[in-house]
């Protein structure tokens, strides 16, 4: 992300300027988040913050966007989304140029927009709220060190050509090149965003390359087909498996010790504070900026902390 | 009576090529479906019909649109093509990818349609000339196209910082207050449907694509029809792939997947039979307009993201029933 | 009431989007006799035979089979009151065996539903044996050609054990020997009391094996007569509404020695061999032989559709040197096929891009077609050929099978090509249009186009043409004109009989 | 000479249809091709043949192979069927919902399969009853069951804990060192292609594929037919969600994309033709393998992720050729 100022959750801001009740906003007050691939269960805990924040100032918010990850539906999804006027839009960048032009048009109509998990950093966007899918990617390949002993062969299963998820790769990858010299990534497979894909190819690999010893999965199905082909391939008990994302069905694989760990964005974080920092640039409740950059934090999901992630 | 209306349907699998004829119920019976959905969406969101939602819409369905064109034609031969949608990602990503490499944008794009071409050009030569099924081939192109999208790229999107505006107008300027792109659409379908009425060579599209035998009996040079129409497909691909680039700014491994699929559907909502002989340019690209639509109304709706597929299908396949019914009608009385 | 009658068909009225095909028709049928219902082409025929076999309903009228009030609304049920109906059109299964064709809808069956192929082939070689043919039950049928297909069609509907066996038109495309044996199974079947509807375009044939004559005229009942009572002319003339004098043009006076078409040694492995003749202007060239004789290979490789391995054509007096059938036509030389529906028409596209399908570069200027000249030669060839037609962009396959076979014609006199050869050019096409068809032709040749006709049936080929060239098994047996040209020496080329045993190739 | 070449292509159409032979041909033509490229794997990588390598590679293609079966008599049908991916992931999505839910499993599974027929009869109905295109009724189906998949789910993957044993071992049990759903395969293989071949109402589906009309005229009841193809794909389609579910212990709705497309391809490189009335089920079957070890072969001999794809097309391409080929060559002698 370009922004360097990286600020902790700003309760602070709450504090500043005058309105009688400045938190209480109409129901006629529209608030959307959009994503990408929005079938995906990633997002939901997104709305689920939106939702809360967007609750508590007492505004109507919406969850929509394209089912598929085609640029051209995303664009149309977001404009046609801005004709509506609502008052402010976060948006997940499927592509960060892409989306340039329609968000600083949806500005100049003064429409609010902050950006989400994904950028759009040329853009006129007042903020972007993320774990950075690099920064995700660099805590997974420290938590797989632990795991590997920092020695072996790695193995990486993800859906290429999908931005967010080829950002995670490249943090693990550098992180693994930088600080690691025993540890060396030998395999990238693709899972073409389904588990039966997913667990053809590794399971390939894995025959290809006897001495994995670790696989980074970097997307949620990609983590039950890592698990499926390790079970099949019979090496469980030699290979480390760190997934990504908070779905109920991997948090249940790693209590089960299917997969050894995943990776928890501050999905619900990036959520809220989207929301929140929408409502107080539409109200202009904010100090003289918003910080451009917020980190909405980043967990590292194992069988001891696991029960904390399901969502009722 | 099920066998009658078994055989109904093979009648009207025949009457219903009465040329003229059907091209008036094609079109008319679709723009009904259309203007209701697009009246009904008007009533219940006042935004439907806001200049913004309207040209944004009409954007977002040109490269459909071309695409679905040039997949009319080649289902009017009897073929058909899937490797449309990965032709156009090629094309953008090659386009894209020489730019940055210092080439003129021009030449990029020439140098990105010639690579289109030769995608075509090697489905027409297996297709026509060895004789393969057209959809095992263009299904193999398909993959071969993305391929080397994919090996261009390695995966990440390729942006265009400091083009030409000239060309960035392609895809985002405006003529009188209508959007470039539409234009061209427009201009195109006028275009293509004429030369399918009234050329030459596309005469001979429909002659192959209704009987094969007869056409080579008489002196009809299948093979080279074949050639030009996956040329054809091939280049309108291209161009929508440009037109991307154009628009986005981006050239990405991943455009245009699955517009090939869009594209068929459209064509056969727009009255053009799978089987060959049969066909309208026009009613394709109404076709597309009513995907469109039924799209934007997802969203002005705010219908919930796990019902958008249900629901859009739902209609799709509603739509299609009305509008064949509405055939078998006029034909049984 | 009494059961004189199998079947009574009284006032029968059926309307079809855009023509009135049939305006109360009656049509009375005794027990095994066999009736010949005749007309013109689009009088209604086969859309009357349909209503009896169940594929269209009638909009009034009342149908009596076997005295009992029936109305068949599909073709099951009238499969089961015992009617079996050979349709004009073959529509076979061309992917599946001979047998399956024959007991397609009603295979023999295990007491699983598996199908009990040991018995299927007995009993279809069995039908096959009547027949005796020599392709086998287990064929596939696509690799058989018209003539056989023709008669799996027929051995279907007898395989049936019907009471009303409807024939239409079954001997359009079978030569005179199957059309020997079909006659004697058709007489084995009214010997056994089956009754039988005949439709046929060739008179000789009426009168050789049917008792009864039913005419229609554009779609109405003209009556009904016994052959024995009457003579060709009189029927002829209830059918057109006018008396037909000479059916064949007079013989061509003025045949020159100047060789239009010459070929010479013309081989093609495994179809043909050394085949040599002339083509002389002003005369009209017929070809006669058996199915298989390889008439129709031997046309297709003067025309360079298919390869020759050996030979030479030449074209006035120039060795034809083409690569393709493309050449050929630019060369002036037109080859109307022999299978219509597969092989000549856009059956789903209308009349005038049929009509103007090998003309394309005669009428295009540049990439565009010029409009009303396509529409000015579709009107002047309609005209010149009498083509039945209510709009010349209607489909082709709106018509009846006589006006189909017009447009093909039309199609390749467009091409106005210097020889013109006609693979069984009056397949299906009713006597006034022949007779017009014979003028047509006869013009052609003295306007100096090079005429040759590959036909099957007899008479017409010794009627219309000048000489005669007699194939067997992919050889030329003879060539005959003036006094040698009559029926017996033609069928002692044609079977080969020199000192070869017979029956080859489906030949008695 | 292309205007020969040409008639021979429709000659071969027809001719190619001597079943036995035919059936021959095939078969040895692919498994050839089959043998050649396993043998060069095994060259190049010490792999290739292993036990462990060779299982893994059976296991990942059933489902594929399931549906490829069912896909394939669609196709001799003269129809085809793009919903049965979707069918595939509604199965599993419904079967492992309702297992949370508190069903028993069998149960469970139960009313998925009837779930999935539910989508075939719907195809069916519209298909063989209303007389839509069988391509635009199955695209909608295609959407409209991936769509019910989302609303089921609300997109996320369910998990089956503490599944009885009994039924993940359909997915992950072995029975004489054979994994079990690879025996499960080739039994649905055997029978299949048995009734293909013998049984009548099998028979019934080739009528109709090779002339609907003729099927008509005889009586046969086309929409029964229709129907139950459809009912067939969706079932197989719908076992082949099960086992996918049995064996990954997690349902995700997005299972069985892009399957119809392989299935398609599959069937299509077995010999199947798209214009209906002839095709083998052990055909596709082999076809499945083909792609499967095509898979399987880059992967062993490590083959950049970004060139996978293009390889893959590529290899498939110059396999149909070769196999078309020398089909061609055994016709015209
Ligand atoms: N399915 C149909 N739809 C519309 N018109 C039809 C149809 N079938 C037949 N007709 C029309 O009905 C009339 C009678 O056709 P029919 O085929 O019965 O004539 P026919 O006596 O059999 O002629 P032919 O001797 O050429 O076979 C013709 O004008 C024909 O165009
Ligand atoms: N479609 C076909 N497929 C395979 N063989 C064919 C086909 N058509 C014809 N033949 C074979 O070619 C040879 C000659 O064909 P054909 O019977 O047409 O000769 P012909 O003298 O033209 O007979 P016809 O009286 O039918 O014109 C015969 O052995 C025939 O079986
Ligand atoms: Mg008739
Ligand atoms: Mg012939």
């Amino acid at each position: 992300s370009s922004d360097a100022s990286v600020a902790k959750q700003p309760e602070s801001a709450s504090e500043t300027t005058v309105s009688e009740a400045p938190f209480e906003g109409s129901k006629d007050e529209v608030y959307y988040v959009i994503s990408f691939l929005s079938g995906l269960d990633y997002w939901k805990s997104v709305f689920d913050g939106f939702q809360k924040a967007g609750d508590q100032f007492g505004v109507e918010t919406k969850y929509t966007g394209d089912p598929g990850y085609d640029i051209n539906q995303s664009v149309a999804v977001f404009e046609q989304v801005a004709a509506t006027k609502p008052a402010g839009i976060a948006v997940a960048a499927i592509n960060a140029d892409a989306l340039e032009g329609p968000i600083n048009r949806a500005r100049e109509q003064g429409i609010e927009v902050v950006t989400y998990d994904s950028d759009s950093p040329e853009s006129d966007r007042s903020s972007f709220l993320s774990t950075g899918n690099a920064a995700a990617g660099e805590i997974a390949a420290t938590h797989m060190a632990e795991l590997m002993d920092e020695e072996g062969e790695i193995a990486l299963l993800y859906t290429i050509g999908q931005q967010n998820v080829e950002e995670r790769i490249t943090g693990f990858v550098t992180a693994i090149e930088k600080q690691y010299p025993n540890m060396k990534v030998v395999v990238r497979a693709n899972d073409s965003g389904d588990q039966t894909e997913g667990a053809r190819a590794l399971a390939a690999e894995l025959q290809a390359n006897p001495n994995i010893k670790g696989v980074f999965a970097a997307n949620g199905v990609a983590g039950l087909g890592a698990a499926t082909a390790v079970r099949e391939a019979g090496k469980r008990d030699q290979i480390k498996i760190i997934g990504f994302d908070t779905d109920s069905a991997l948090l249940d694989m790693v209590s089960e010790g299917e997969v050894d760990a995943t990776i928890a964005q501050g999905t619900e974080n990036m959520g809220y504070w989207s929301m929140a920092f929408l409502y107080h640039l539409k109200h202009d409740l904010a100090p003289e900026s918003l910080p451009g950059f917020v980190d909405t934090g980043v967990n590292i999901v194992t069988k001891e902390n696991v029960e904390e992630f399901y969502v009722e | 009576m099920d066998i009658n209306s078994n055989l109904n349907t093979l009648g009207r699998l025949r009457s219903s090529n009465l040329f003229k004829v059907a091209f008036g119920f094609r079109e008319t019976s679709l723009i009904i479906i259309i203007l209701l959905v697009s009246s009904s969406l008007s009533i219940f969101s006042p935004y439907f019909l806001t200049n913004s939602n309207l040209s944004s819409m009409g954007i977002a369905l040109v490269a459909d649109g071309i695409i679905a064109i040039g997949m009319t034609v080649a289902l009017v031969s009897g073929n058909f093509d899937l490797s449309v949608g990965s032709i156009m990602g090629l094309a953008s990503v090659v386009a894209g990818t020489l730019f940055l490499a210092g080439y003129d944008i021009w030449v990029a794009c020439t140098i990105a349609i010639i690579a289109g071409l030769t995608c075509g050009l090697i489905n027409g030569f297996f297709v026509g000339k060895v004789g393969l099924n057209p959809f095992i081939t263009t299904l193999a192109m398909m993959g071969i196209a993305r391929g080397v999208a994919y090996i261009f790229t390695e995966g990440s999107p390729v942006s265009l910082r400091g083009v030409p505006e000239v060309f960035r107008f392609i895809g985002t300027g405006s003529v009188a207050g209508i959007p470039f792109i539409i234009l061209l659409l427009i201009g195109v379908t006028l275009v293509v449907d004429y030369l399918m009425r009234r050329s030459e060579p596309f005469r001979k599209v429909y002659y192959i694509g209704s009987n094969e035998k007869a056409a080579i009996l008489s002196g009809i040079n299948v093979t080279k029809v074949k050639m030009g129409v996956f040329l054809l497909t091939a280049l309108l691909a291209s161009i929508a792939g440009i037109i991307a680039l154009a628009r986005f700014g981006v050239a990405t491994p991943t455009t245009g997947e699955m517009a090939e699929l869009r594209a068929i559907a459209a064509a056969v909502i727009g009255g053009t039979s799978l089987k060959g002989g049969e066909g309208s340019i026009f009613g394709a690209v109404l076709g597309v307009l009513l995907l469109a639509v039924i799209n934007n109304g997802l969203v002005l709706l705010s219908v919930s993201v796990y019902w958008q597929q249900f629901v859009t299908f739902l209609i799709l396949l509603v739509a299609v029933t009305i509008d064949h019914l509405s055939h078998r009608k006029t034909k049984t009385t | 009431m009494d059961h004189k009658y199998l079947l009574k068909m009284k006032a029968i009225t059926k309307v079809f989007p855009g023509t009135k095909a049939l305006s109360n028709v009656n049509l009375l049928v005794e027990k095994g006799e066999v009736h010949s219902l005749v007309g013109e082409n689009g009088a209604g025929k086969s859309t009357l035979m349909k209503i009896i076999g169940g594929v269209h309903q009638p909009e009034e009228g009342q149908i009596f089979f076997e005295g009992k009030k029936v109305r068949f609304t599909n073709p099951k049920e009238s499969q089961e009151a015992g009617v079996g109906l050979v349709h004009q059109e073959l529509s076979l299964c061309a992917h599946m065996t001979v047998a399956e064709n024959i007991y397609i809808g009603r295979l023999p069956k295990k007491k699983s539903t598996m199908v009990d192929y040991k018995r299927l082939y007995k009993d279809c070689q069995e039908i096959l044996d009547i027949f005796k043919v020599t392709f086998k039950p287990n064929q596939v049928v696509g690799t058989l050609n018209i003539a056989e297909q023709q008669i799996i069609e027929i051995a279907k509907a007898i395989s049936l054990e019907c009471k009303l066996l409807i024939l239409d038109e079954p001997t359009s495309s079978l030569t005179q020997p199957e059309s020997e044996v079909l006659f004697e199974i058709i007489n084995m079947l009214k010997n056994k009391g089956v009754s039988i509807l005949y439709i046929s375009h060739r008179m000789e044939e009426i009168f050789r094996i049917c008792d009864k004559v039913t005419v229609l005229r554009d779609g109405e009942y003209v009556g009904t007569i016994e052959t024995k009572d009457s003579n060709e002319n009189n029927i002829v003339s209830m059918m057109v509404g006018r008396d037909i004098d000479n059916k064949y043009p007079n013989k061509s006076t003025n045949v020159s020695k100047e060789e239009i078409l010459k070929v010479k040694n013309l081989k093609s492995d495994g179809m043909f061999n050394n085949v040599s003749f002339s083509l002389y202007k002003g005369e009209i060239l017929g070809f006669s032989g058996i199915v298989g004789a390889g008439r129709t290979e031997v046309m297709r490789t003067i025309c360079g559709i298919d390869g020759k391995t050996s030979g030479t054509v030449y074209l006035n007096n120039h060795p034809l040197k083409i690569k393709s059938y493309r050449e050929a036509i630019r060369f002036g030389i037109g080859y109307v096929p022999e299978d219509r529906k597969d092989q000549g028409l856009f059956l789903d596209q209308s009349i005038q891009r049929n009509l103007t399908a090998a003309i394309l570069d005669k009428i295009k200027k540049g990439v565009l077609l010029r409009k009303s000249m396509e529409k000015e030669i579709t009107l002047e060839y309609v005209d010149r050929l009498s083509i039945k037609i209510s709009d010349i962009h209607l489909p082709v396959d709106s018509l009846s099978g006589g006006n189909q076979q017009k447009v093909l014609l039309a199609k390749w006199m467009a091409i106005k090509p210097k020889v013109l050869i006609l693979d069984e050019p009056t397949r299906g096409i009713d006597v006034g249009a022949k007779v017009e068809i014979y003028k047509l032709l006869r013009e052609l040749s003295q306007q100096g186009i090079g005429i040759i006709v590959v036909s099957s049936e007899l008479p017409e080929v010794i009627g219309m043409s000048d000489r005669v060239v007699v194939m067997h098994e992919g050889n030329v047996t003879g060539v005959l004109d003036g006094e040698d040209l009559n029926e017996e020496k033609i069928m002692t080329l044609a079977s080969g009989i020199t000192n070869e045993k017979q029956n080859k190739k489906g030949v008695i």
